[in-house]
């Protein structure tokens, strides 16, 4: 675990993978918001500098303030109370199928150089070697809101070159304009957030590039973890620590490190 | 709840549950199909949390129509794993869906047509793999999945089937509607003054209701707004006990197996940590007609 | 509630109302269109009672898509035929469908889908006159209807456009989830703490709703659950008065174009014998979380 | 107006109607029951001989009980309480499209002799002599139910050869099984009640025929008044006068006699 100077400012880096998530989210946004991390990643932003973007959860709640209390699942008791819509699932669907959900979070088990991600099988669907929980709302976010953002352990067999499943698409065999031409509603995976950095997309999609690299670790050693030839952009940067505003949110949100601490 | 299952959840039955995703699950309703024994059920609903993954354990399931199976606030699930990987204690079919397509699936049941299209799963290798899932002209068709049975766990009903539930519903609504029948297992039995006085809060139209079980806690450990809380710790120790088979083999005898009803497992939990105590009462709408 | 139609209702636009069916019908937004002389709209609605009626004999309307149109106590609409038949006041469109399918239309849009498919309609003419109905495979497939602006007149609201309605809702859900923007008015504007105690209640996300009218007796002389009863009397005198067009010119200027606004209309409605007076709460629901 | 010998059991053309319609309904039926006089035969019949039956109304909404009040509309506020369930309006059509509702009821402003009813155009309907209000639930009552009653005044006029528009599909161009291998999910109607008479049909369809004649009418005054040369049952008979207790019922549930008084 990653330590920095002050104690103050020590942190996890699941505290700062929320922290960089949290930045994704602009003010106005309706968000869908995933389990686990984006749950802290949209309430530190709803604090910070997003305080009129909207939350909606596939279970089928729309929000405007984070939940008072700690979520184990967004549909924990805390998440209902001052919620602005209780609801059925296909309704949360339908906005997103409108174009109405500007942002997304989906957790990859894998994720390729494309930004397509397999929650399904590891091996032949047949006979996997590994059998993961599957899409839930994953396939949906990644294939109808405007634009999602990934959260995953930066390791080898994490981020791999293809996924020998797509469960959820990024942007497919990368060729520019494979979503749009695959029919895809919506423009698709805007940035991967690893424990070591956090890698981008160009605008028309394609592959992903090395945006910045965490406080402590380098450009190689990132390259090092990655299942593929990682491209690096030319003004990589070092990821922004998490401020102490943000830390301060994160810890009220996650008080016992639930989510946020091994 | 016995006999209800023993009645309306035969062997080879397709059931749906967890129909809330999170809340509400009835795991009461699953662990007596356990110790009933069920084989070859085929089990439906978007995300489970752990009921499909015990019940596949438990050697009860044929095949999981499913978005997602696992421990929402754990990961894995260790015996789907088992199961999908070494045929451990049997052989599963998987059909896998997205959230949106298994809403989808049971609409098309409740409207009786073969399917409804849809923009989602475009591009993704789902379509491969579930033949439920046609893609065609742009769009994807999602053929319908109509439940033998759709078990629900909800605040309160009344004895002629009128359930109210509230806080976020999943696809509550059309898996009861798609379903043949329905069963209601409740947190309070009242009388239908109480439901009635509020008619669009019931869930289904009674016609579908074939049994309403009161049983306090049967949703434990998903929660329940406005009588329990979710029960993370019972979660995380279901998930570290079933990693191995015999550990799961353990868990199951000691909270299903080897317990007589929902009474004698809610009396081994530590309910006072879970149970909400602030109430925050709905403001009440007027129905008044003359 | 003039500021909301000036602003949101442009000529031409396609505007969904009555989508609670009979109730709720929201004529103080429709009167307002009158009013300030819209023109062009395309009405989309199942049942109108005499709403759409009115707004076809002012000339407001070029098309209407709806599966009823008349005066559901008193029977034919005479403003509705002199337009079918005699082009008077102006010729009008019509999209025929039936009550299933006009939901079908809207819950085609809230999916966003080209059509979806039921099994209603088949071996009726009504697929002869309607291009958005296509029948093929055994099947009929409804295209989806968009409204521009869905009206909805509710029980209680807030100034943030989180609606509570009750009693039947018709299509009213599936009508505002599809439309661009959505209009609120309401008999009570409450507090937020009201209407997010019962987030369940809440027909649309606020993000739909772009106006929130106060406006008791929006919905005279439909009924509103709690508030009013229906005025039967003032559908029979309308159905007496618009049956020549001189009547219904007459019937227009006293109830709409020459009343400044509602608060005035309702003034000259004897609203003691409508107004419900003995009141049925609901039971509250319990949204505890802790 | 008939009238019978003692005054208490005399009785408008429409109570008749209400009374014949309410015999249609058996213990336990799920009714769609329409507008008007068929929320008056579902009421007799509830308190009569179907003390099981329940209705189910287009706007949303499930009874047993009928409602306590009188009724303009279905949607009327007395309907709403004691409802066992209101919903959408695609709810109840659910229920219908699933083959649960055993009877439906619709008006008809023409009917052929095949059961096909006309609510739409008179005329050609690019430019109809008559606009009628349309469907309605009507076409989805006629094309889903298991069963259906129809009511219309005895003229005519209102009683055709052939509908010059199907709005509500009866048994199409009469030939047996046209509603099969059209696709329609129901059985079609099984009566026609008028104001003269009742008219059924054969169990696999076709053709209407005379059953029975109200009291104060002649099987020739009925085919007399008929669009078409008329079938007549060879057992055909006198209609059954409503029963006191019929007419107690009706008149407590429309006491102005709104729906059942000229």
């Amino acid at each position: 675990m990653t330590s920095a100077a002050s104690p103050a400012s020590s942190y996890s880096p699941q505290e700062l993978m929320v922290a960089v998530a949290s930045r994704e989210i602009r003010d106005g946004d309706l968000v869908f918001v995933g389990m686990r991390l984006p749950i802290l990643a949209y309430a530190v932003a709803r604090n910070a500098h997003a305080p009129n973007a909207r939350g909606l959860f596939e279970v089928g709640l729309m929000r405007d303030q984070p939940a008072a209390a700690f979520l184990g699942t967004m549909g924990d008791p805390p998440n209902v109370v001052g919620a602005l819509w209780a609801t059925r699932m296909s309704n949360a669907m339908a906005l997103m199928a409108q174009g109405h959900v500007d942002l997304g979070f989906i957790g990859g088990a894998e994720v390729d150089r494309f930004g397509n991600l397999n929650t399904s099988y590891v091996g032949d669907p047949a006979r996997p070697k590994v059998k993961l929980p599957g899409s839930g709302g994953g396939a949906d976010i990644a294939i109808l809101s405007r634009r999602w953002v990934t959260m995953v352990s930066h390791e080898r067999r994490r981020l791999v070159e293809r996924v020998s499943f797509i469960t959820s698409p990024g942007h497919g065999d990368g060729t520019p304009g494979w979503r749009r031409r695959t029919g895809l509603l919506g423009g698709g995976p805007v940035a991967i957030i690893t424990t070591l950095g956090v890698m981008r997309f160009p605008e028309d999609g394609g592959e992903a590039y090395l945006a910045s690299v965490h406080p402590g670790h380098s450009v190689e050693g990132v390259r090092n973890q990655t299942g593929w030839d990682l491209k690096v952009a030319g003004d990589v940067s070092e990821t922004s620590a998490p401020t102490d505003a943000e830390l301060a949110a994160i810890r009220h949100f996650d008080p016992q490190g639930f989510w946020t601490r091994d | 709840m016995a006999q209800a299952i023993e009645r309306f959840v035969p062997d080879g039955a397709t059931v749906a549950m967890g129909v809330a995703l999170e809340p509400l699950i009835p795991f009461a309703a699953g662990h007596e199909m356990a110790r009933r024994q069920r084989r070859d059920l085929e089990l439906v609903g978007p995300i489970s949390d752990s009921l499909f993954d015990q019940l596949i354990g438990a050697g009860c399931v044929r095949r999981v129509t499913a978005a997602w199976v696992g421990n929402v606030s754990e990961g894995l699930g260790h015996c789907y794993r088992r199961a999908c990987e070494n045929a451990v204690p049997r052989p599963l079919e998987v059909r896998d869906h997205s959230n949106f397509s298994i809403s989808l699936a049971l609409w098309a049941a409740t409207w009786n047509v073969p399917s409804l299209p849809t923009r989602t799963l475009l591009g993704s290798d789902i379509l491969r793999t579930n033949p439920d899932l046609i893609a065609r002209d742009g769009l994807v068709h999602v053929g319908a999945v109509r439940p033998d049975v759709t078990i629900v766990h909800v605040q309160r009903a009344d004895e002629n089937g009128r359930a109210h539930a509230w806080g976020p519903l999943g696809v509550s609504e059309e898996a009861g509607l798609a379903a043949e029948r329905v069963i209601v297992s409740c947190e309070e039995l009242v009388d239908a003054s109480v439901t009635l006085s509020d008619p669009n809060r019931i869930l289904f139209p009674e016609t579908k209701v074939v049994a309403v079980v009161h049983e306090p806690g049967g949703a434990h450990p998903s929660p329940v707004q406005g009588f329990f809380k979710r029960d993370h710790a019972f979660h995380r120790e279901y998930a570290a006990e079933s990693r191995s088979r015999e550990g799961f083999e353990a868990w199951l005898r000691r909270w299903v197996l080897d317990v007589p009803d929902r009474a004698t497992y809610m009396s081994r939990i530590d309910t006072e940590s879970i149970r909400i105590k602030r109430h925050r009462p709905s403001v009440p709408a007027d129905f008044g007609d003359e």
